[in-house]
C-alpha cells in the first residue's frame, strides 16, 4: 500500500495538512499501512465538493483535514454591491435545501435593523413555509445519509415526500428549490387559494410516511450497527466547538432557538425539543426524525390558527436602515444561522457576514472521526448535514 | 456420427461419465450460452425489481418495459472505449477480469441440472466449484493492484479479506451437508449429482434433516455467499459512497462489463451450490410422498403452466399500453413476446402430455429432463430475487462488523452445527 | 505418440524443481524466494503423485496433502517475517538481510 | 471418465508448468510472478488430474491456488515493490548458484537416464471414484479403526495452529 502515498503531496495539500502533521520525520518504526488519501472533492459521499483529506493507518482515520472553498462564490461580498431587497435572493444559493430557513433570517435581520416588524399572518405564513421547509432538509438529509450507509430505498421515499412540499412551495410563490419567499416586511405573496387545505392534507400524507421512514431504519439491525457509538461528540465539545442544530441537540444539550430566543411567531406554538443523549450518529438521526414530528405539530397549529390581515408591514420603498449593525440568528434546519449586517445608513449594507450552521459544524468532523474507520468518515459526514453552498458561501 | 449422437440420449448419466465428447461440448455451449442469457435477464429484473421495490419504474425506453435494455446495454458497453490508465499494470490490468469470468464459467461444469443434465459427474464436485470459485478474487485482487490507484487497492484488499474469510464458514456448512450424505449409505460424496440422490434415498431436503441443524447450516452457507459474491449488504468491495467503485473504479467499457458478468456468473453458481446442498437440486417437492403417475403428471404440467403465466402477463401488458401511436412498436413487439412466451408454453405442455405415457420414449425422457431443469432453474431464481430484495432493504455493512461476524458469529455457529450434526448422525446410524 | 509413463512425470518434476533451486538461489526479492520454495515443493508434490500412480496405492497422494499443509504453514510463517522485517528494514532483500540483530 | 488425448494434455500442461515456472523466477515484477506461479500450479493440478487424483487436484486448486497465492499477492500489495523494481533481480552470487543448479540439474538427468530401467514403465488405473473415500480412510481410518496416517493428521493440524499463531504474532503491532 505504501508504493501509492506519495501523490497527494502536491504544495497545495501540503499546505492544507496542517494538523496532520505530515512534515514529521519517519519513525524508527516504520508503519507500512500508513496513507493519505484525497477524498473528494469528486467523491459521491461528500455531498458536494467537499475535500476531506484523511490520514489512515490501514482503513483507522488518524486525522482528517476539510479542504473547502470550491463553491466560494462572495456571497458576503455581493451584499455590499447590492440593495437590502435586490440582495435577497442571493440568500437563497447558501444552503439550496433550506432556502425559505435563510430567507426569513435575512427578512427578520433587515426588519430589526428598520425597527419594522412584519403583521401576524406574515409571520405564521412564515412559519408554516419555514417549518416545511425544515421536514424537506430533513428529508433530503435522511435520504442522502442512508444512501451514504448503503441503504437505497428510503431516498426514494423521502424524494417522494419532499415532492409534496415541493409543489407547496411552488404553488405559493412559482420556485421549487431558491424560494425567495418572504421579503424585508413580510411576505409579497398571499396564500393561494385551498393553500390551508393542501397543507393540512400534506400533514395527513406524511405522518404515516415518516413511520415508513422509520420502519426502514430505526430498528434494522446494520442501521443500528453502523449508527450507534459512531461519530460521538460529547456536549461539552460540541459547545466548545460551536456546534448547535440537531448535532448539539443529539448531545443532550436542549438548546433551540426557537424555543430560547423566540423569532416569528414560535412563542405562540406548542413543541418540544427533541434531544439525544450519547451525541453518536444514531441519536442524531433520532432527532432529526423526532424533530420532523414537531414540526408537522407545528404547522398543525399555526394552520389552524392563522389570522387574518395584512401580510406586509409598512416599508419604505428604498430601504434605508439607520446607521447600526445588528445580529439576528434563526433555527435553521442544520443549526443557528446568524446574520451579522453592519449598515452605514446607505441603501446598500456595509458589511454582511453570515453564520452558516454547516461551516461551524463542519468544524466538529475531525473530533468525530479520530480513531474509527473510513466507512464511518461517511456516515459522519453524512450525519453533520452539511450544504457545500453554506459552507463555501 | 448420428449414432454417436443419438446413442446417448437414452443414457441417465452426464456426457462426462458416458465419455461422450459431443454432448459434454453441447452442455458446454448451452450452459455458456444460458447463463448469458440468464445473466442478462437478471440485469433486466434486478433493476425492474429494484426500481419497484423504490417507486420508480426502471428501464422503460429500450423495447417494451426496458425488456431488450441488457441488450442495449451490452452494445453500449462493447462499443464503449476501453480505458487503460496511463501508469496501470498494462498486462495484469488486462488479464484481471479474464481471471474472474474463467472462475465463474468454469464451475459451471460440475452443477447438476438433473442427473444426467450436467456436462460432468466429477467425484470431487463440490470441492472443485469450492475452488474454482476461490479464484475469482485473484481476479479481484489483482485488478485492484493493477489500476494503480487508492479505492480500487482498498476495495480490493477489502474484498479479498472478505472473501478468504467466509470461504471458511462456507465451508465448514457445506462439510456439515455432506456428512448428511453418508447417513443412509455409510459413504459420503464430493460429488453434486450424488448430494442430490443421498437426499433423495434419504427422502428429506438436507435444509429440513434433524431440524434445526440442516437450517442453521443453510442460513451460514446463505448468508456467507452473499459475502463471497460481494452483494448487499456485504458489498463492501464496491462501496459506491465510501471507494466510489471498489476494484473496478478505473475499469470502463467492454472490461468493466466482464468483472459485472462474472459477479453474475458467480451469483448464479453459489445459489446452484445451495440449491444442490440443501434444496434438493433437481427434485420437485414431495418426489417421494406424491409418487404416483398422476402426481408425476401434475408436477411436469408446472414448466408449462408457468410460461402461460408469463404469456398471460405479457398479453395483459400489452392491453394496458397507452393507444398512442409512439407506442405502436413496443406493442406489437410486447405482443410478438407473448406469442412467443405462449408457443413455448404450448411446447411445454404438449411434451408433458406426450411423455405422460410411455416410460422409455424419447418424449417421457424429454419430458423428464425439463422437469429437472425447471425445478433446479426455480430454485435458484428464488435465491436471485433474494439478493435483489437484500440490496434494496439494507444498509450497508462496515468493514471490521462484516469481519467480526464472519470469524466471531459465523464460524463457531458453523463449527458448532459440523459437531452436533456429527454426533447426531452417529447416534441415529 | 508416446504413451506418457511416470518418467514424463518425474522430468517435469526435476524441470521445476531445478527452477525453484535456480530461483532460491540467485533472487534478492524475498517473496520470489518464497515463491520459488512453493515450486520446489510442487515439484515434490508431482512426484509423490506420479509414483503413487505407478505403485497404484494412495500413499503417495496422503503425503503430497500433508506437503500442502506443510507449504501452507511454511507460507504463513514467512511472509510473517517478511512482513516483520520489512516494518523494521524496509527492505525485503535477501543481501541486505546481513545482521544479525538490530 | 476415459482419458482424452491424453499425451497432449500432458505436454500442454508440462509446457505451461515449466514456462511459467520460468516466468515466476525472472519477472522484475513480484505480481507477474505470483501470478505466473498461479499458472503452474494450474498447471500442476491438471497433472494430479491426469493421474487420477482428483481430490489433491481439489486441494492444489483450494489450497495453493485459491489460499496461499492470495496470502502472497496480499503481502506483495503491502511491501514497497516499486523501489525493488529498479533494483537488480539477482543477487552478486548468482553465477555460483546457476552452476550449482545446474548441477543438480545434471544429477538429475543422470540419476533418470542411468535408472530408467528401475521404473517400471506401468501406470495403474486408479479408481478415480472412489479417491476422495479411500483417501479418508487413510486419513481417518475405516469404522472402528484408527487410520494409518491419523496421527500425522494431526500432528498436522497442530502444525497448522503453531503457525497460524507464529504469523499472527509477527505481524501484529501491538499484542
Amino acid at each position: 500500500m505504501s508504493s501509492h502515498t506519495n501523490d497527494t503531496t502536491n504544495d497545495v495539500s501540503s499546505r492544507a495538512l496542517s494538523n496532520l502533521d505530515l512534515e514529521t520525520p519517519a519513525k524508527p518504526y516504520l508503519d507500512s499501512n500508513e496513507l493519505i488519501i484525497n477524498m473528494g472533492p469528486q467523491h459521491p459521499a461528500t455531498h458536494g465538493v467537499l475535500r476531506v483529506i484523511l490520514k489512515l493507518d490501514g482503513e483507522k482515520v488518524l486525522g482528517t483535514e476539510c479542504v473547502i472553498g470550491y463553491l466560494h462564490r462572495g456571497v458576503e461580498k455581493i451584499a455590499e454591491n447590492r440593495t437590502y431587497a435586490m440582495f435577497n435572493p442571493y440568500i437563497d444559493r447558501m444552503d439550496y435545501v433550506a432556502a425559505v430557513s435563510n430567507g426569513l433570517g435575512y427578512c427578520e435581520a433587515v426588519e430589526k435593523l428598520l425597527n419594522v416588524e412584519a403583521p401576524r399572518r406574515a409571520k405564521y405564513i412564515r412559519v408554516i413555509l419555514t417549518e416545511l421547509n425544515r421536514i424537506a432538509s430533513h428529508q433530503l438529509w435522511l435520504g442522502t445519509h442512508a444512501l451514504d450507509i448503503g441503504a437505497m430505498t428510503p431516498l426514494f421515499y423521502t424524494f417522494r415526500d419532499r415532492e409534496e412540499i415541493l409543489k407547496i412551495f411552488e404553488k405559493y410563490c412559482g420556485a421549487r428549490l431558491t424560494t425567495h419567499a418572504f421579503r424585508i416586511g413580510g411576505c409579497q405573496y398571499e396564500t393561494y387559494a385551498g393553500f390551508e387545505k393542501e397543507v393540512k392534507h400534506f400533514l395527513t400524507y406524511v405522518a404515516p410516511k415518516i413511520d415508513e421512514y422509520e420502519a426502514l431504519l430505526t430498528t434494522n439491525r446494520i442501521w443500528l450497527e453502523r449508527t450507534k457509538n459512531v461519530g460521538m461528540i460529547s456536549a461539552a465539545d460540541a459547545i466548545a466547538l460551536g456546534v448547535t442544530g440537531p448535532v448539539l441537540r443529539a448531545s443532550g444539550v436542549q438548546w433551540d432557538l426557537r424555543k430560547a430566543q423566540p423569532y416569528a411567531a414560535y412563542s405562540e406554538f406548542d413543541f418540544e425539543i427533541p434531544t439525544g443523549e450519547n451525541g453518536d450518529t444514531y441519536d442524531r438521526y433520532l432527532v432529526r426524525m423526532a424533530e420532523m414530528r414537531q414540526s408537522l405539530r407545528i404547522i398543525e397549529q399555526a394552520v389552524n390558527r392563522i389570522p387574518e390581515g395584512p401580510i406586509m408591514a409598512k416599508v419604505p420603498k428604498v430601504i434605508k436602515p439607520p446607521v447600526g449593525e445588528i445580529y439576528h440568528s434563526i433555527e435553521a434546519p442544520k443549526g443557528e444561522l446568524g446574520y451579522f449586517i453592519v449598515s452605514d445608513g446607505s441603501t446598500q449594507p456595509y458589511r454582511v457576514r453570515v453564520r452558516p450552521p454547516s461551516f461551524v459544524n463542519l468544524q466538529a468532523l475531525d473530533r468525530m472521526v479520530r480513531g474509527l474507520l473510513v466507512a464511518d468518515v461517511i456516515a459522519v459526514i453524512g450525519t453533520i448535514d452539511i450544504v457545500l453552498g453554506e459552507v463555501d458561501r | 456420427m448420428p449414432s454417436f449422437i443419438m446413442s446417448y440420449l437414452g443414457s441417465t448419466v452426464t456426457p462426462g461419465e458416458a465419455g461422450n465428447q459431443f454432448w459434454a461440448l453441447m452442455y458446454v455451449l448451452i450452459i455458456f450460452a444460458g447463463v448469458s442469457v440468464a445473466v442478462m435477464a437478471m440485469n433486466w429484473l434486478e433493476r425492474k425489481a429494484l426500481a419497484h421495490f423504490q417507486i420508480r419504474l426502471g428501464p422503460m425506453r429500450v423495447g417494451p418495459h426496458g425488456l431488450l435494455q441488457p441488450i442495449a446495454d451490452a452494445i453500449k458497453l462493447m462499443l464503449k472505449e476501453d480505458i487503460i490508465p496511463a501508469n496501470a499494470d498494462q498486462f495484469v490490468f488486462w488479464v484481471a477480469p479474464l481471471i474472474g469470468l474463467l472462475a465463474a464459467f468454469t464451475v459451471y461444469t460440475v452443477i447438476p441440472f438433473g442427473p444426467s443434465q450436467a456436462v460432468s459427474d466429477m467425484n470431487i464436485g463440490i470441492l472443485f466449484m469450492l475452488g474454482v470459485s476461490s479464484l475469482g478474487v485473484l481476479g479481484i485482487v489483482v485488478a485492484g493492484w493493477a489500476s494503480n490507484s487508492h479505492y480500487p487497492l482498498i476495495g480490493a484488499l477489502r474484498s479479498g479479506a472478505q472473501m478468504v474469510s467466509y470461504e471458511v464458514a462456507m465451508g465448514l456448512a457445506v462439510v456439515s451437508a455432506i456428512l448428511m450424505t453418508s447417513l443412509k449409505t455409510g459413504t459420503g460424496t464430493l460429488s453434486m449429482i450424488g448430494i442430490v440422490q443421498s437426499q433423495q434415498q434419504q427422502s428429506v431436503w438436507f435444509i429440513f434433516k434433524f431440524f434445526p441443524l440442516g437450517f442453521i447450516a443453510f442460513g451460514i452457507f446463505a448468508i456467507a455467499m452473499i459475502a463471497e459474491t460481494n452483494r448487499a449488504p456485504f458489498d463492501m468491495a464496491e462501496a459506491e459512497s465510501e471507494l466510489t467503485a471498489g476494484y473496478h473504479t478505473e475499469y470502463s467499457g467492454l472490461r468493466w462489463s466482464l468483472f459485472m458478468l462474472a459477479e453474475y456468473a458467480t451469483m448464479i453458481a453459489v445459489s446452484s451450490i445451495a440449491v444442490t446442498l440443501w434444496l434438493g437440486g433437481w427434485m420437485r417437492p414431495f418426489p417421494n410422498l406424491l409418487h404416483a403417475p398422476m402426481w408425476d403428471f401434475i408436477f411436469s404440467l408446472f414448466p408449462g403452466l408457468t410460461f402461460l403465466c408469463l404469456a398471460t402477463i405479457a398479453f395483459i401488458g400489452t392491453a394496458r399500453m397507452p393507444a398512442h401511436s409512439f407506442f405502436r412498436i413496443q406493442r406489437i413487439g410486447l405482443a410478438v413476446f407473448a406469442a412467443l412466451l405462449g408457443f413455448l408454453a404450448l411446447l411445454l405442455l404438449v411434451i408433458a402430455v406426450a411423455g405422460r405415457s410411455a416410460d422409455a420414449s424419447l418424449a417421457a425422457r424429454f419430458n423428464e429432463g425439463i422437469g429437472y431443469v425447471y425445478w433446479f432453474v426455480l430454485k435458484v431464481a428464488v435465491f436471485m430475487y433474494l439478493f435483489i430484495w437484500y440490496r434494496a432493504t439494507w444498509p450497508r455493512y462496515r468493514f471490521d462488523q462484516l469481519m467480526r461476524i464472519g470469524w466471531k458469529v459465523m464460524l463457531p455457529i458453523s463449527l458448532g452445527v459440523l459437531v452436533v450434526t456429527a454426533i447426531v448422525g452417529v447416534l441415529v446410524s | 505418440m508416446v504413451p506418457i509413463t511416470t518418467f514424463h512425470y518425474l522430468v517435469v518434476a526435476a524441470a521445476l524443481f531445478v527452477l525453484g533451486v535456480i530461483g532460491v538461489l540467485t533472487r534478492r526479492n524475498v517473496v520470489i524466494v518464497l515463491m520459488s520454495i512453493e515450486l520446489i515443493l510442487n515439484a515434490v508434490n508431482l512426484n509423490l503423485v506420479a509414483f503413487s500412480r505407478m505403485w497404484g496405492n494412495l500413499h503417495g497422494q496422503v503425503f503430497s496433502i500433508f506437503v500442502t499443509v506443510d507449504a501452507a504453514a511454511e507460507a504463513a510463517v514467512g511472509l510473517g517475517i517478511l512482513i516483520a522485517f520489512f516494518r523494521n528494514k524496509e527492505t525485503i532483500n535477501v543481501d541486505e538481510i546481513d545482521l544479525l540483530k538490530w | 471418465m476415459a482419458p482424452v488425448a491424453t499425451p497432449w494434455f500432458f505436454y500442454v500442461l508440462a509446457g505451461l508448468a515449466v514456462a511459467s515456472g520460468v516466468a515466476v523466477i525472472t519477472r522484475r515484477n513480484a505480481v507477474h510472478s505470483a501470478l505466473a506461479l498461479i499458472v503452474t500450479l494450474l498447471s500442476v493440478a491438471g497433472l494430479y488430474l491426469m493421474l487420477y487424483a482428483p481430490f489433491v487436484f481439489a486441494v492444489q486448486l483450494f489450497v495453493y491456488a485459491g489460499g496461499i497465492m492470495l496470502l502472497f499477492l496480499f503481502v506483495i500489495m503491502l511491501v514497497n515493490i516499486e523501489r525493488s523494481s529498479k533494483e537488480r533481480r539477482f543477487n552478486r552470487m548468482w553465477p555460483a548458484g546457476l552452476v550449482a543448479a545446474c548441477a543438480l540439474m545434471a544429477l538429475f538427468i543422470s540419476a533418470f537416464v542411468k535408472g530408467r530401467t528401475l521404473f517400471p514403465d506401468r501406470m495403474i488405473l486408479l479408481p478415480e471414484s472412489s479417491n476422495t473415500q479411500q483417501i479418508a480412510g487413510l486419513l481417518y481410518g475405516e469404522p472402528g479403526r484408527i487410520g494409518q496416517y491419523t496421527f500425522a493428521f494431526e500432528i498436522a493440524s497442530l502444525l497448522l495452529l503453531v503457525a497460524i499463531l507464529g504469523a499472527v504474532i509477527m505481524t501484529k503491532k501491538k499484542i
